[in-house]
């Protein structure tokens, strides 16, 4: 197969995101949702051409371009989580008042940013990629033009977004520096052999881990993150919640993998990122304790799980790293989307307070949105429990009982928030008058995908850790 | 024949199941006939097997009967098994007779109770247990016996629950028996320990065959002593008997006095090899009896209850009985039991027939003079009181005599001085409390005197037939002195009773103690004779002259106080304290300080996020430069 | 065996649950008897078990064992003669805790009864996984129910209780999860094979100074759901605030899983740190029998008072399993039968109560007995079987657990024998003043005695108390060998240790054959 | 010929210069200048350490990185916009309605 | 004549930075930077970048900094907004710019000491094209969409209302 087709996969989502802007123009504001269904259709069928690609690791454009299982599983991720998202905002941008074309465009365009950066072993088209999603996220962040937290959020994720990208740049040029090479075989090679610049080499490889750490929310890179979160339509923060996080732990694969099997004395890094790994769980999960606003509580969920998908990291397992995203994916999408589900026209209800009550009164969003919690939390049967279970479990064998037992600590703590919301969803009596738009069935496909993957992936995930497998066999 | 003795408490548990189920639906009629014809079927069964006892020769005493493996886990193994042998078959016929009669008394004494039909459930599995207890072939059952009278106990102390001192009684009488109870079960450990199993035989044979020491015996015998104690009203555990007649009358006659409390003479009986061997143990229970003796005669002195005063003698006979024990007369402490079932009943069952004649009044001050509304009662009650002083020919006096020739014939010069002396003190209170109740002035209530009654029959027999026992009761047991062969009792239990020893001292000896012990209780008679109807301004000169002693005896050495302060409130106000600064506060605290400093840190990470650009662009620099730092430093 | 009985009998309930969403919820007395029915069926399946229990061998019966998900995580079931019982007392109490509900749960009777079903589910997971990973699902799975009992159907301080009682539970369970992975990879290490298999683990040997550490992350998960001093004061809350099914489900069953855990998993698979710990184990315990006895000596609310009997009487129980001896080990798991029955019974007689009153505070109380006869007959009895009354159950238990202690060292059993007292104290005094006196509220005076429901379900407790009591073999025989097998393990793998790792501080997998190696070549040393 | 890492050392400073604009000013327009700034470091960074390497990838990527900073500051600039016509105002200290 | 040029450029770029940093005034800050990114251009020239060089100085001092004007004119009302006044932020950013010149130094002390070719680059528009049309296609080609999502960004974000 030729590099062109090669571009297939990416191909698709620019067109159909340019086709949505085009469309938008001839489509009427109430037939908007056709553009949903249009970009559902070719998340399907960028999907399967995805599928021909499975089984021929090959690169293509002198290396650029890398469509390995690894990548195309990735690529499987962020298209699910976009038909998601792509779902859940269906009923939402016109009860919200975000009801643009451009949104599904920018919600696309930012999938393609993240599926280039899984899609290559070449530092310098990732960071480019990460520059498609990051600025297409910016504006998605600012979308809800008539909220002001919306556009504060923006600004925020800008500023903060583009300082750390500074340091990602400087990064990259002294990885430059020393290696000559962006690629990221290359680099690794370096490291392997020579060890004269290292330190240089080093400290680019940390501005590098900072500018993706900052993008994953790592502590103490992810000051912006629950602003964001609050200030973002929902659905967009639900993408955010998901998409870079999982691109940017797959170039962390890309990168650590082959580096922790280095002769290269890799201590200083990986003590590095033990240190965030402890920082990140316990200040997202300590810091969630106070919050009152259910995104908040889920940005500071994020962040904690962020700091667990890092112990995966470090037990150098990926593919628990792997199936824990998957999870994440699940049980997040479906915690937004019981969010999103809590809404009417311009009115989103996302303070605790407006939860008492919810569990019997809408009792599918109770039942669903604490299963999702409970999976977030890491009960069994779900997903969560075993994710968390592959992980701790091989960071064990690791030798990192310390990391673990802090690691079930911080989710201990987390039990207590995610528990909080269920305690108002059924044991606090109604305080407000809560009414929702219920007639959502976009959301409630999601919901109910969601609890099956969640459920499914909790109880029988063989054929989804074969594909991981097989997907991370070839790092 | 011979087997059918383990049927004798498995009649009454019949009855009882039958009780409790269905009584309710049954007629009050027919709920009195089976109680009574159940005690009865229990009693003739036991006379039978007396009497097949007696066919059989001494070698195969113990009969056994084994029903089933009851708990066998390791090396602890319980059968639910009985035995026969002369001690249990004397108790057993003891215990079924004597109940036999106080449950016909009690169809008349409960007829207009509400809870007749629980009264006579209780009754009978009060026979039940009791008679489990007798007939017990090892230590667990016979604690299954023991434990099962206690509950009874408590069940019947409390019958009338409303009331708020019968419901506390019950209570007290059942912890107070806990306590000496778990002593027990302690000494039960020991016995499975050591011994390896808790039957009888085979710890007689351990005995025996030495495997025990002197030490270990000791142990196992104070330990089964402390249960002993709880269960037979001595000191320091006595303090529930008093209390215990909140209970009806009859109860008080069966429970309180001819039964469940000497169960503690009759495990030391049936243990009497261990005693034997210990020594020390035998000598703390002769002491122990002695004190409690005439510590209790002392408290009976003064009390007004009718029921209070026999409550507190009988806690100085068991003293008597357990003397008898002490010193090695087992059969002269058995044989006090016996006696002191018949008579002591009999003054429980008179009192109850005052009672019932003065609608419930019991305070002495307020009678005096019934001796002519009360034809029937006074003189069964005189029969009783002569008996228990100890007036030669009635039966206490045979049984008294025995424990106190043998307590001196062995050496315990002092048991015996007190044993003197508590007799000179049981005549004293008892003639007094006839003086006081029949004789003198009368100090009735008006509305009282109105509805005096003589009681019916069915109340009266039983005292007449109790009075006849009490009489003649004694001459099965006679004095050494008028010939070996005429103490039968002592001769039918020698077989059981070996670890049992005699001292032979010269008959003339012998008949100078019969002739003290004759003395003071006459002594006792006159004394109260003298204060009661010659002279009665004299007590309350006593009472003015030594106000303190008085006091003191009045208010039972403020023995209940004493252990309030020192054993209860302790223990409760120590719980409270422990709750409220401990459990609440310390480990209650750690727990929700542990939350409130995760809670806290979390707040003051979350000041961090201040919301302002630079604050976190400030972060971030931070971590930055933290992370190269670390790079390079590392 | 063909039929996989024993998931049957775990997931019937959980089966009845999902139907139970189906159901309309209006339809409450539909939801209550299909409820009912669906538990009254996994007692009566479960009764198979017991009748064709095979009581000769300590191997575990009705054994399923499939791949599941790999990594050695399987789904592997099976019972012996430790578990059989604790999964007949779930299943026996089940229906009867329905039944206690009938007319107590007023709102949400749907939810209520789903969260009762998958409870069981959960519960009798956790007695018979044998694998560690399908042990652990089970045991946090059941959380979650419990959590939105006592959570919903609670009283005032539910949130409280129950947030505590989560918290509580998963700071041990998730310590023990941490040791778990240990195993795992400990195992792999040993072995380059996959395994979560218990009895994989009971073969391997661990070296005594990491024994330490994964027994006290085991042993405080299982200590706080005992719960032993001082890991108690979750208990009183939850008993507290749980509706009465809830108290006596938490008091009859799940206290008996820490107690279980000891047995199944934390004395069997570290000996040697169990030896070690054992002085301090066994203080703890019987400072929790005396403390606990203590405590519910002056509480003022009913339950509370049972909550802390329970402190003591578990107290007891783990005092006997540390005493690792054939009776105490006997006795114990019969007392946690015992306890199960009559502490579950004393909450139901509580529960009964408040429905009547809606207090729980014994001052508001006084002369039931007058109004309620029957129902005063019950409690008394269930009362009797608490003390350790002979000729009910609960004084086997007792008898057998002091004994074995008492073999064990006389000191403690010295002390523990104070629980006779203690219990009979504390109970008696609250049965005084409850029941008896006069009446003083009005609203006692108001009350009518047991309904023919509340009687259904109080006999055939009251019929087991009798008959544990009279005929305890029937129930110790099938024991034997199980506790045997247990105390060999401890007790031989104990042996082993001290043979061949002497201040070794490797990872030793250890299986006969190597060992009989390594015992041949030390002999030839010493030649 | 100038060595390269004259310009590295420029290119420090400005880097540094640029974080402390980015500290110093309050309004968000000159932070986001003081971010350009940082940029050009990092291209002046870029260029000089190819310089050494001898080789034009480098310039390559500045070139890309150009791109970035345009693109940069086409959306930042359109959200300052929005931030402006929101809260009249683009002083920093304004902006903290969420927080904690 | 080279190192002339050189601190001549890097004092004027380093000095109309520190301008911008002290300016009160948007509009000036905005001027400011104009001629440090020209001066950047000067020094990418010096490197041999010389199409770097016209890109900077077109795209950077040209585009990028009408734009920032452009927004400052449409801000209009701005008096200019003082610097800093908490103190300690200052301070503490201040020395944490400090430190991190520190670090970034060691960091590149490395490459201080490289071996410096003497070669001439061919850095001219011809062979930069080929690089980019054929190793840098990929990437080439990823920053159209970059371009795309930041134009539809920014429309989307400052367009007008759109009319129901």
């Amino acid at each position: 197969m030729n590099s062109f087709f090669a571009l297939f996969p990416l191909l698709i989502i620019v067109f159909i995101a340019l086709a949505v802007l085009i469309l938008e123009v001839f489509l009427k504001r109430e037939n908007r949702d056709y553009l949903a269904y249009i970009s559902l259709v070719f998340l399907v069928i960028c999907a399967f051409v995805c599928i021909q690609f499975w089984n021929k690791a090959y690169y293509y454009f002198d290396g650029n371009l890398l469509l390995d299982q690894f990548a195309l599983f990735f690529t499987f991720i962020l298209l699910l989580s976009t038909g998601f998202v792509v779902l859940l905002s269906m009923k939402y941008i016109s009860l919200q008042d975000v009801n643009y074309g451009e949104f599904y465009a920018l919600l696309l365009l930012a999938v393609s940013g993240a599926i280039i950066m899984v899609s290559s072993p070449d530092l310098l088209v990732i960071i480019l990629g990460l520059e498609v999603l990051s600025i297409s996220s910016y504006a998605l962040t600012g979308l809800k033009r008539k909220d002001e937290l919306s556009s504060e959020a923006a600004i925020k994720y800008f500023l903060l977004g583009s300082f750390a990208t500074a340091f990602l740049l400087f990064g990259l040029a002294l990885l430059y520096g020393a290696s000559h090479s962006t690629g990221i075989p290359t680099i690794i090679r370096y490291f392997n052999t020579e060890a004269d610049l290292s330190l240089m080499a080093l400290i680019g490889l940390g501005l590098i881990v900072i500018g993706f750490g900052f993008k994953i929310a790592l502590v103490p890179f992810h000051m912006w993150t629950p602003d964001v979160y609050q200030g973002a339509p929902t659905p967009i923060t639900a993408f955010f919640s998901v998409v870079p996080k999982a691109a940017c732990f797959a170039i962390f694969l890309r990168i650590f993998y082959p580096f922790w099997k280095t002769a290269f004395d890799s201590q200083a890094i990986f003590w590095l990122l033990w240190g965030i790994s402890v920082l990140t769980m316990v200040v997202g999960n300590l810091v969630a304790l106070r919050q009152t606003n259910v995104k908040r509580i889920l940005a500071y969920s994020s962040i904690a799980h962020a700091g667990y998908l890092l112990v995966a990291l470090l037990a150098q397992d990926n593919s628990s790293l792997v199936f824990y995203l998957t999870v994440y994916l699940f049980m997040n999408m479906g915690a937004f989307a019981a969010v999103i589900a809590l809404s009417k026209k311009d009115k989103e209800y996302l303070e605790l307070e407006d939860y008492s009550g919810i569990g019997f009164k809408y009792p599918w969003i109770g039942v669903t949105l604490s299963i999702f919690l409970l999976s977030l939390a890491g009960f069994p049967p779900t997903g969560g429990f075993l994710a968390k279970f592959y992980v701790f479990s091989s960071a064990v064998r690791q030798g990192l009982v310390p990391l673990v037992i802090i690691g079930v600590l911080a989710s201990l703590i987390s039990v207590y928030y995610y528990l909080r919301i269920i305690v108002h969803m059924y044991m606090r009596e109604p305080s407000r008058e809560v009414d929702i738009v219920v007639e959502n069935p976009a959301l409630f496909l999601v919901l109910f995908l969601c609890l099956y993957g969640v459920l499914q992936l909790g109880l029988y995930p063989r054929n989804i850790l074969v594909l991981i497998n097989q997907a991370v066999s070839l790092l | 024949m011979t087997e059918i003795f383990w049927l004798i408490p498995f009649v009454p548990a019949l009855s009882t199941l039958i009780l409790a189920l269905f009584g309710t639906k049954l007629p009050k009629k027919y709920v009195s006939y089976q109680a009574c014809l159940a005690v009865f079927g229990s009693f003739v069964i036991s006379v039978i097997s007396f009497l097949s006892l007696l066919q059989v020769s001494h070698e195969s005493y113990p009969l056994v009967k084994n029903l089933f493996s009851w708990i066998s886990s390791g090396s602890f193994n319980v059968n639910l098994s009985l035995q026969l042998d002369p001690l249990s078959a004397v108790m057993a016929m003891v215990v079924s007779g004597v109940g036999f009669i106080i449950h016909i008394y009690s169809v008349g004494y409960m007829a207009k109770d509400e809870g007749y039909t629980r009264y006579f459930t209780y009754l009978n599995l009060f026979m039940f247990a009791m008679l489990l207890l007798v007939m017990a072939s090892n230590v667990v059952l016979m604690f299954v016996g023991w434990e099962g009278v206690g509950l009874c106990s408590y069940l019947l102390i409390g019958f009338w629950f409303e009331k708020h001192s019968a419901a506390s009684a019950g209570k007290k009488a059942f912890i107070v028996n806990r306590i000496g109870d778990a002593g027990f079960l302690l000494g039960i450990m020991f016995i499975f320990i050591y011994i390896g199993s808790g039957e009888f035989t085979a710890i007689n044979a351990a005995i025996g065959g030495g495997a025990i020491t002197q030490g270990l015996a000791t142990l196992i015998a104070i330990l089964l002593f402390v249960g002993a104690t709880g269960k037979s009203a001595q000191i320091p555990l006595y303090i529930w008997l008093p209390d215990a007649m909140e209970g009806p009358t009859p109860v008080s006659a069966l429970i309180h006095a001819a039964t469940m409390v000497t169960a503690g003479v009759y495990m030391v009986a049936r243990m009497n090899l261990l005693y034997a061997l210990s020594g020390t143990a035998a000598q703390i229970v002769a002491i122990v009896g002695a004190v409690t003796a005439v510590y209790a005669a002392t408290m009976a002195l003064t009390q007004n209850d009718i029921k209070r005063v026999l409550a507190y003698s009988t806690i100085s006979q068991i003293g008597y009985m357990f003397i008898g024990c002490g010193v090695g007369a087992y059969a002269a402490g058995m044989f006090h039991l016996y006696t002191h079932a018949f008579f002591k009943s009999l003054l429980f069952l008179a009192a109850g027939s005052v009672m019932h004649a003065l609608s419930g009044e019991l305070n002495m001050k307020k009678m005096g003079g019934l001796r002519k509304y009360l034809p029937l009662t006074y003189p069964t009650f005189l029969i009783g009181a002569i008996a228990i002083a100890g007036i030669p020919f009635f039966s206490g006096f045979f049984s008294k005599d025995a424990i106190l020739t043998a307590a001196y014939a062995n050496g315990y010069y002092f048991v015996w001085g007190l044993g003197i002396l508590g007799a000179v003190l049981t005549a004293f209170y008892m003639f007094r409390l006839i003086f006081l109740t029949f004789h003198g002035q009368e100090r009735l209530d008006p509305k009282v005197k109105e509805h005096i009654h003589e009681s019916p029959p069915v109340m009266t027999i039983p005292l007449v037939i109790l009075a006849f026992f009490s009489i003649i009761a004694g001459f099965v047991g006679l004095p050494v002195v008028l010939g070996k062969k005429l103490n039968f009792f002592g001769h039918f239990l020698e077989p059981v009773l070996r670890g049992g020893h005699e001292t032979h001292i010269s008959h003339d000896l012998e008949w100078i103690l019969i002739g003290i012990s004759v003395g003071v209780a006459l002594l006792g008679i006159i004394i109260a004779w003298f204060f009661y109807i010659k002279a009665p301004r004299i007590p309350e000169r006593i009472r003015e002259r030594f106000p303190r002693i008085y006091k003191l005896l009045y208010n039972k050495y403020y023995i209940d106080e004493i252990y309030n302060a020192a054993f209860v409130n302790p223990t409760v106000r120590g719980s409270e304290k422990i709750y409220d600064h401990f459990d609440l506060k310390v480990i209650d605290g750690a727990v929700n300080g542990t939350a409130k400093v995760t809670g806290f840190s979390g707040k003051i990470l979350s000041y961090f996020q201040s919301g302002l650009i630079k604050d976190y662009a400030l972060i971030f620099l931070l971590g930055v430069i933290i992370f190269i730092g670390y790079l390079i430093i590392f | 065996m063909n039929f996989p009985i024993l998931s049957v009998v775990t997931f019937l309930p959980l089966a009845g649950a999902i139907l139970l969403i189906f159901i309309n919820k209006k339809k409450e007395n539909h939801l209550r008897y299909i409820a009912l029915g669906i538990t009254l069926l996994t007692f009566i399946i479960s009764l198979f078990l017991y009748f064709n229990f095979n009581s000769s061998t300590s191997d575990p019966q009705f054994v399923e064992k499939s791949v599941w998900l790999g990594y050695g995580i399987k789904y592997h079931m099976g019972i012996d003669g430790i578990s059989l019982f604790l999964v007949l007392l779930t299943t026996f109490l089940m229906p009867i805790t329905i039944l206690s509900s009938w007319t107590y749960i007023k709102k949400r009777t749907k939810e209520y009864l789903i969260f009762m079903l998958m409870l069981e589910t959960g519960i009798i997971g956790v007695f018979v996984a044998l694998n560690l990973f399908l042990f652990y699902v089970f045991w946090e799975a059941m959380l979650i129910p419990m959590y939105f009992l006592i959570g919903v159907w609670g009283g005032h301080r539910k949130i409280y209780a129950t947030i505590k009682y989560v918290l509580f539970t998963m700071v041990g369970s998730l310590l023990m999860l941490v040791a778990i992975f240990y195993l795992y990879s400990a195992y792999y290490k040993a072995t380059g094979t996959y395994s979560l298999n218990l009895f994989d683990f009971y073969n391997m040997s661990l070296s005594p100074g990491i024994q330490i550490w994964l027994f006290l992350a085991f042993a405080l998960a299982f200590a706080i759901k005992v719960p032993m001093f001082p890991f108690h004061t979750w208990l009183p809350d939850a008993h507290v605030e749980a509706p009465t099914a809830g108290s006596v489900i938490l008091a009859a069953v799940l206290l008996k899983m820490g107690a279980y855990g000891f047995l199944r998993f934390a004395l069997p698979l570290f000996p040697s740190a169990v030896i070690k710990f054992l002085p301090f184990l066994a203080v703890l315990s019987l400072i929790g029998i005396i403390y606990g006895g203590m405590m519910a000596l002056i509480q003022k609310d009913v339950k509370s008072l049972v909550a802390y009997s329970s402190v003591s009487h578990m107290g007891l129980i783990m005092l006997a399993i540390f005493s690792l001896n054939t009776e105490a080990m006997e006795g114990a798991i019969y007392q946690m039968l015992n306890h199960g029955l009559s502490t579950g019974a004393l909450f139901l007689a509580v529960g009964i109560l408040y429905e009547r009153s809606h207090t729980r505070l014994i001052k508001d109380y006084g002369g039931v007995s007058k109004k309620m006869p029957v129902f005063a007959a019950f409690f008394l009895i269930f009362m009797l079987s608490s003390v350790g009354l002979p000729g009910l159950n609960g004084f086997i238990g007792e008898v057998l657990c002091i004994f074995g202690i008492f073999k064990a060292n006389k000191i403690f059993a010295i002390l523990a024998v104070t629980t006779v007292i203690l219990a009979a104290g504390y109970l008696f005094w609250m049965f005084q003043r409850v029941m008896h006196g006069p009446i003083t509220n009005d609203k006692v005076q108001s009350f009518k005695d047991l309904n023919k429901r509340e009687i259904a379900y109080l006999v055939p407790i009251v019929i087991m108390m009798f008959w544990m009591g009279i005929f305890p073999n029937m129930f110790l025989r099938k024991m034997d060998s199980s506790v045997t097998h247990l105390l060999n393990m401890v007790n031989t793998k104990k042996a082993t240790i001290s043979q061949t790792q002497k201040g070794e501080d490797l990872l030793v997998k250890i299986d006969d054959h190597a060992l009989e190696e390594k015992n041949k070549e030390k002999e030839e040393q010493t030649r | 010929m100038i060595p390269p890492n004259y310009f590295l050392i420029l290119s420090i400073i400005l880097f540094v210069l640029g974080v402390i604009a980015f500290f110093i000013k309050k309004d968000l327009l000159t932070m986001f200048m003081a971010v350009e700034v940082m940029l050009n470091a990092t291209n002046l960074a870029f260029l000089s350490l190819a310089r050494s390497a001898n080789s034009i990838d480098g310039q390559v990527i500045v070139f890309f990185i150009i791109t970035v900073a345009a693109s940069e500051a086409a959306v930042g600039l359109a959200i300052i916009l929005l931030v402006l016509r929101q809260k009249k105002t683009i002083k920093t200290e304004d902006i903290k309605l969420m927080k904690g | 004549m080279g190192y002339f040029l050189f601190f001549l450029l890097a004092a004027l770029c380093v000095g109309s930075v520190l301008g911008m940093i002290i300016s009160k005034n948007q509009a000036y800050n905005a001027l400011f930077l104009i001629p440090a990114f020209a001066s950047l251009g000067g020094l990418f020239g010096l490197l041999e970048a010389p199409f770097i060089a016209v890109v900077q100085i077109i795209i950077y001092a040209g585009a990028i900094m009408v734009l920032f004007i452009f927004v400052i004119m449409m801000i209009n009302v701005q008096k200019g907004v003082p610097p800093e006044k908490k103190k300690w932020t200052l301070y503490l950013s201040f020395g944490l710019a400090v430190v991190l010149v520190i670090e970034l130094a060691v960091a590149l002390k490395a490459a201080f000491t490289l071996p410096v070719s003497t070669e001439t680059l061919k850095a001219g528009p011809v062979n930069l094209g080929r690089l980019l049309f054929t190793k840098y296609l990929y990437p080439f080609e990823i920053t159209s969409i970059l371009i795309i999502a930041a134009l539809v960004g920014a429309i989307v974000l400052v367009k007008k209302k759109e009319q129901e």
